[in-house]
């Protein structure tokens, strides 16, 4: 590798839960200000690898690289130090507290002895929420998450991803419950963000969305990667042919 | 030792009360060469049945228990006593004695006379009337030393028309403290109060002063602070039963009757129970070891 | 061209063949009957060693373990059916004298025995039904309402009978059925295995132990899908307020009298033989032979400790700390297994 | 009203959760062997009215009725009664069951005594999952609903719904986290359905999945009924018009 | 065509206003308020109808209640942080012995309160610390480890003491700092009150208060987003170890002695106010506010029943009946308020 090195590598990572083999072997990165789609059948491990990167499950072997640098996560602080930032696919958002609060949640804006500046991040919420994705039918930021519709959680979470995104973006399904509007939205921000510089990750099952943001393609099934193109080279059909075949 | 002995209080281990009679037993123990160890049934008969059960089970020479109900050790009582095993009962007897369990011997004393005579005292300095009613709070009303004592004073009321008022305090003595209080707050025509253990008998002078009431007050155990509120003249006087003797004959007799043949006989160890302030200051510096 | 075909010949299965023992690690309950089993190998080689100095085989301690066993057994069993079905009985212990008081009572006063036990476990029942209907009713946490229960039947005890011990004087026959001898063992035991067969039975292989564990598991999707949770709830109740009852039948059977102030602390100890036998406290998980194995852990460090003459001032000490042992070792053994 | 009546119709339904209003004064029907696309923007309102047909949210007022007659369903069994089965957005299973249990979940068989059958679940769940939708990674029915991943979570959902159909079918955004083949599975088989006389109500936010498979279109707005068309009546574009500006 | 254009001019907002008692009414520990407010204005009425029978607004009586509140607030405020963070603590009642005793002890042996007050407040927080580094560490239910607390501690006072009471005698300027009258106002009274504005602060407005709701809520959401749960909890346990040691302190200054056998209990009626003022016992939900009106109503509810002169020997049951309805009554108006 002469070139500078990726923004983030996998190399050789495998995952085991019991008796089940969830990754084997895989090994794939994302450039700098790159969009990557993640694609594959269900089950075939996207979550999982998400997961990996962002430090909330370890891998049982293998290892990732920042900047070329060999590094292991062994919780989610170290991946937001490394400027990962993660929209889950089960949104991970805690419906007893409200809006603002999932926001800021673990990282609060506070004052010099912790409490916390309320109004601030009040007006802060409402505003990413509008800004990162259109979102209609939340008149307060704090509402209770628990309170929402499926796609206005996945909203409040997209907004909190969006507000600290610094260097890589993880999107795992972002768009599952989003409707048409909040979905062109959400992809034109990370287009947006690629400008800035900000790489993305990109699990979908709607090839349509990932062909329309994607510089790169990694094809995934049953745990190993089959397949990793990038956009000029491939056409939607072929990528379908892949998922769907493999 | 050549002798093995168990010894099974029917209460839990923080009880003050057992104190002494632990360490008469131990005392025994010591000077008859008896290999003893002491279990704690915290209030539940089917446990006091598998701990006199688990005894006789690891092959000991005697057991000295306290047969705190007339029924439910009757028949693991008459299964160790037919091993071959020596069984003394102390603190509590079977209501029928010797009659109505196998246990070879009694030594104690009767708490329901010990608070018959407290009531008896008080209604006499006190100058209690018929009509009059007083206070007797109880840590756990139904445990056996409360039924005992408490029936005891009741008696003594009662032949006097004299009512008693009683409440569950709790073994919490900040709560009881509080709850002793609101009682007197809410009753100020109460004549006089009752403890009825330890903790009533400790917190009873301080309610009486949350309450901003002047009322005499009378109890029962040996605590510091109960001999210091006998001695400062905030209370009138406890009722002890000398329990060190509770737990010292039993171990000698058993420790006796293994040895020597000797045939175990029932003690009463309730002379002198009563202590005022005119006699509580030799007791003092006893407490905790022998009394 | 930057096309990387790799390996297009993925295996099919991507589950590896477990050895027995992760197998049985990863089982429910599995993991406590490892725990429970070492501890048997334990005792038995010791007691071989030192037949004399640790009785532990001897055939009186067997009796007495298979004697003690049962009462907190059948308290377990109810309050696991009702912890699995996602409430808590903490009432259990007070029921467990109310019912026995009322049953001596009953039988002191001329009633069959077997008239009055029946009359008790329907009072431990409807006890329970009525814990369940003001829980559901007022959507109330069933640990405020049966802790208030707890001090009711506490109050209701010695509003009924006074703070006097009862004896307990049935027909022969009623005795030896619950605490006598059949076919060589204790009569209680008997029961109590026939009790864990049957809500196995009831848990594991019925209709009625599917909702419960649904309900406990996720009540609104339980009720999403048609289950009528309130009533799986409110049978689980009654379950519990019938088998303190019927745990006092067991006791007072055994024992021969019941005293006012017995049973407190018990629904703690039946909780906690649940907790360690793998149950989850909100709700979902467990397993009846778990909660048994719980139940004999308790029971065999006990009787272990006593056996051993360990001092009794601190026995409880001793006791919890083990406890608390066994659960991490169960739980090393669990995450063994997972991985 | 001389021809047969509906299937099953709303009638000025509404629904208040405190001081928000989620449904206004909502009527629509769903005829016979009829597929009816439920759109609209996220918090529109659509989940709420699944809910209320299935039974597990009562309105605050206004009234169904099934076959022209006016019922009200005051839990989930009665909706059942009336032949309507649910797919629900949050796809209502219990994790720490296995998959057999969730699918069999209030609806076992069972012997004269109750006894579960188990060894027949099984392989009835084995093949339902296998047919209904083609999910893969799913190799024992034992598993533990909560080990699966998003999409094979969605899938026992669907399998278990269509297993037990019988008049109409509520899909509540049943897609959102399936792949291209299982999603391409589901729709065959709500055509499949339709054609054996079972009617269905899709909610999604995929408006060619909408066209590919429905009769009629139902769009909601902020709680309301703002669009009623039958595919004839209407292009792709004029409902994505629809959904997205009102 | 059958294109139907219903009412295009959607109204951009879908909320009502509601009234203010309604918004109260939902609001946190906004029911209970109401519930609490409306004892209390029963209670003055009647005192001011009948003085000589009810005497509630007797100097004395309100002296006795702000003495009687400070030590379950006290643990009620450490055992609620620790169930809004998801876990149990019911090791409290023991520890706030065991640290009661410690301090007495090191008092008798010469030893300054000043001195003898800070460490026993540390020995509870390590207590603390160490239920939550078993719990944590082996992933144990927290029940099991501290019940086995309970009774490890309850043995511990024991080993270091004997079952003897033990004198209280520090310098009388420590018993007036917490036993004494400031103002007019117990001092004991305003203690609480000081804790309580210090958790209000800490829970509700307070960065670590906001990861305690968010490990509470749902705790693999808090763990992704990387907040470190592990050592919220951790603190949340430290904390209702502090607080376990610091009734100690309050309840032992009042009376002057310290029992071996008391704090029993104690632990129930703790969660039992915490879960009154609308804690939820699987976590993440309560305020403190809540916790701190079901202190006060648990202690009201006593207080004018003795004050009733109910009957002495079933008053627990009495009080239990009432806590069931203030708790039902409770949940009627917050359902009112949700419609
Ligand atoms: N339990 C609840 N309490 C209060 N408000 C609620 C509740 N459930 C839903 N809502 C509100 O009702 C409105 C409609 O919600 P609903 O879930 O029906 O929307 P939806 O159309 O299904 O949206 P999506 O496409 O995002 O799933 C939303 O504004 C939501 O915030
Ligand atoms: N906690 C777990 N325990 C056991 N198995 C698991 C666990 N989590 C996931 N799996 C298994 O690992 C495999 C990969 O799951 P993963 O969630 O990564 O799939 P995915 O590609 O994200 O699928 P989807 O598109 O459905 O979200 C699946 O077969 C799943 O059943
Ligand atoms: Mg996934
Ligand atoms: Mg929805």
């Amino acid at each position: 590798m002469m070139s500078s090195p990726h923004l983030l590598e996998l190399h050789n990572i495998s995952k085991s839960y019991g008796a089940l083999t969830a990754l084997r072997d895989l090994s794939f990165h994302v450039g700098h200000s790159e969009v990557v789609g993640l694609l594959g059948d269900n089950g075939a491990g996207k979550s999982t690898t998400v997961n990996l990167i962002s430090g909330i499950q370890k891998p049982t072997t293998g290892h990732l690289s920042i900047d070329g640098e060999k590094t292991t996560f062994s919780c989610r602080s170290d991946s937001a130090d490394a400027g990962i930032e993660t929209i889950y696919q089960n949104t991970a958002l805690v419906d007893s507290l409200s809006i603002t609060r999932n926001i800021f949640m673990g990282r609060e804006r506070v004052n010099a002895f912790g409490f916390l500046k309320q109004t601030e991040m009040r007006e802060i919420a409402m505003e990413v929420l509008e800004k990162a994705v259109h979102i209609s039918g939340i008149d307060s930021p704090d509402k209770l998450v628990g309170d929402l519709s499926g796609g206005q959680k996945q909203a409040v979470a997209i907004a909190r991803a969006v507000f600290f995104k610094r260097r890589v973006l993880l999107l795992d399904e972002p768009t599952s419950a989003l409707s048409v509007r909040e979905t062109e939205a959400l992809l034109a921000q990370v287009l947006k963000l690629k400008a800035e510089n900000v790489s993305s990750v990109l699990v979908t099952h709607n090839l349509y969305h990932a062909y329309q943001v994607c510089d790169r393609f990694v094809i995934m099934s049953h745990g190993t990667k089959v397949f990793d193109v990038k956009k000029a080279d491939t056409t939607i059909s072929q990528l379908t042919e892949y998922v769907v075949l493999t | 030792a050549d002798v093995k002995a168990t010894m099974i209080i029917y209460l839990d281990p923080s009880v003050q009360f057992f104190n002494p009679v632990v360490k008469g037993a131990q005392d025994a123990a010591a000077q008859f060469g008896v290999d003893l160890d002491v279990q704690y049934a915290n209030n539940d008969p089917v446990r006091q049945n598998d701990l006199i059960e688990s005894a006789t089970v690891s092959g000991v020479d005697g057991i000295a228990v306290a047969i705190s109900s007339s029924d439910a050790f009757d028949s693991s009582i008459c299964a160790a006593v037919k091993t071959g095993i020596i069984v003394i009962g102390f603190n509590n007897d079977d209501l029928e004695g010797g009659k109505g369990n196998c246990r070879q011997a009694y030594v104690g004393m009767d708490e329901f006379a010990s608070g018959y005579e407290l009531g008896n005292r008080m209604i006499e300095k006190f100058d209690l009337k018929q009509g009059d009613v007083v206070f007797n709070p109880r840590e756990i009303p139904e445990a056996s030393f409360a039924v005992a004592r408490g029936g005891g004073i009741e008696k003594a009321m009662k032949e006097k028309g004299i009512t008693v008022e009683t409440v569950r305090s709790g073994l919490d003595p900040a709560e009881a403290q509080n709850i002793i209080a609101q009682f007197l707050i809410a009753n100020p025509g109460v004549k006089a109060l009752f403890g009825t253990g330890s903790v009533t008998s400790t917190v009873g002078a301080g309610a009486i002063k949350d309450a901003g009431v002047n009322i005499p007050f009378g109890g029962f155990d040996l605590a510091v602070e109960i001999v210091n509120a006998v001695e400062s003249g905030a209370m009138f006087a406890t009722m002890d039963q000398q329990p060190y003797l509770q737990g010292y004959y039993p171990i000698a007799q058993i420790a006796l009757a293994k040895k020597y043949g000797l045939t175990p006989t029932d003690v009463d160890t309730g002379q002198g129970a009563f202590l005022d302030k005119s006699r509580i200051s030799s007791v003092k510096p006893l407490i905790g070891s022998y009394r | 061209m930057t096309i990387t075909m790799t390996d297009s010949a993925v295996p099919k299965s991507r589950t590896r063949k477990q050895s027995l023992l992760k197998q049985i690690m990863t089982m429910p309950a599995g993991a406590i009957l490892l725990v429970f089993i070492t501890l048997q190998i334990v005792c038995i080689v010791g007691a071989l060693a030192y037949p004399d100095d640790f009785r532990y085989l001897s055939p009186q301690n067997l009796t007495i373990l298979m004697k003690a066993i049962p009462v907190l057994g059948c308290l377990a069993l109810g309050a696991g059916i009702l912890m699995i079905a996602g409430e808590f009985d903490l009432s259990i212990g007070s029921v467990y004298t109310f019912t026995a008081i009322l049953m001596a009572t009953l039988i002191d006063a001329g009633v069959s025995a077997f008239i009055a036990a029946p009359l008790g476990i329907l009072t431990g029942v409807l006890i329970g039904l009525l814990n369940g209907t003001i829980t559901l009713r007022f959507g109330l946490p069933s640990f405020i309402v049966t802790l208030g229960g707890l001090l009711f039947w506490r109050g209701a005890v010695l509003l009924y009978n006074g703070a006097v011990q009862v004896r307990f004087d049935p027909e022969p026959i009623f005795t030896s059925l619950f605490a006598g001898t059949i076919l060589g063992v204790n009569a209680a035991f008997i029961w109590i295995i026939l009790f864990v067969v049957g809500f196995y039975l009831l848990l594991h292989r019925h209709k009625f132990g599917n909702h419960v564990f649904a309900t406990g598991g996720n009540r609104a999707a339980a009720t999403a899908i048609g289950i009528n949770t309130d009533r799986v709830k409110l049978i689980a109740f009654a379950i519990a307020g019938g088998m303190a009852a019927v745990a006092g039948i067991i006791a007072t059977a055994r024992v021969g009298s019941v005293q006012p102030g017995q049973g407190a602390g018990l629904e703690l100890q039946a909780i906690a033989a649940c907790v360690i036998g793998g149950l989850s406290l909100s709700g979902g998980r467990g397993s009846i032979i778990g909660i048994f194995l719980g139940v004999m852990l308790i029971h065999t460090i006990t009787d272990v400790l006593l056996l051993l003459r360990a001092p009794g001032f601190y026995l409880d000490m001793f006791i919890a700390t083990l406890i608390v042992v066994a659960a991490a070792f169960n739980h090393l053994i669990e995450r063994r297994g997972a991985a």
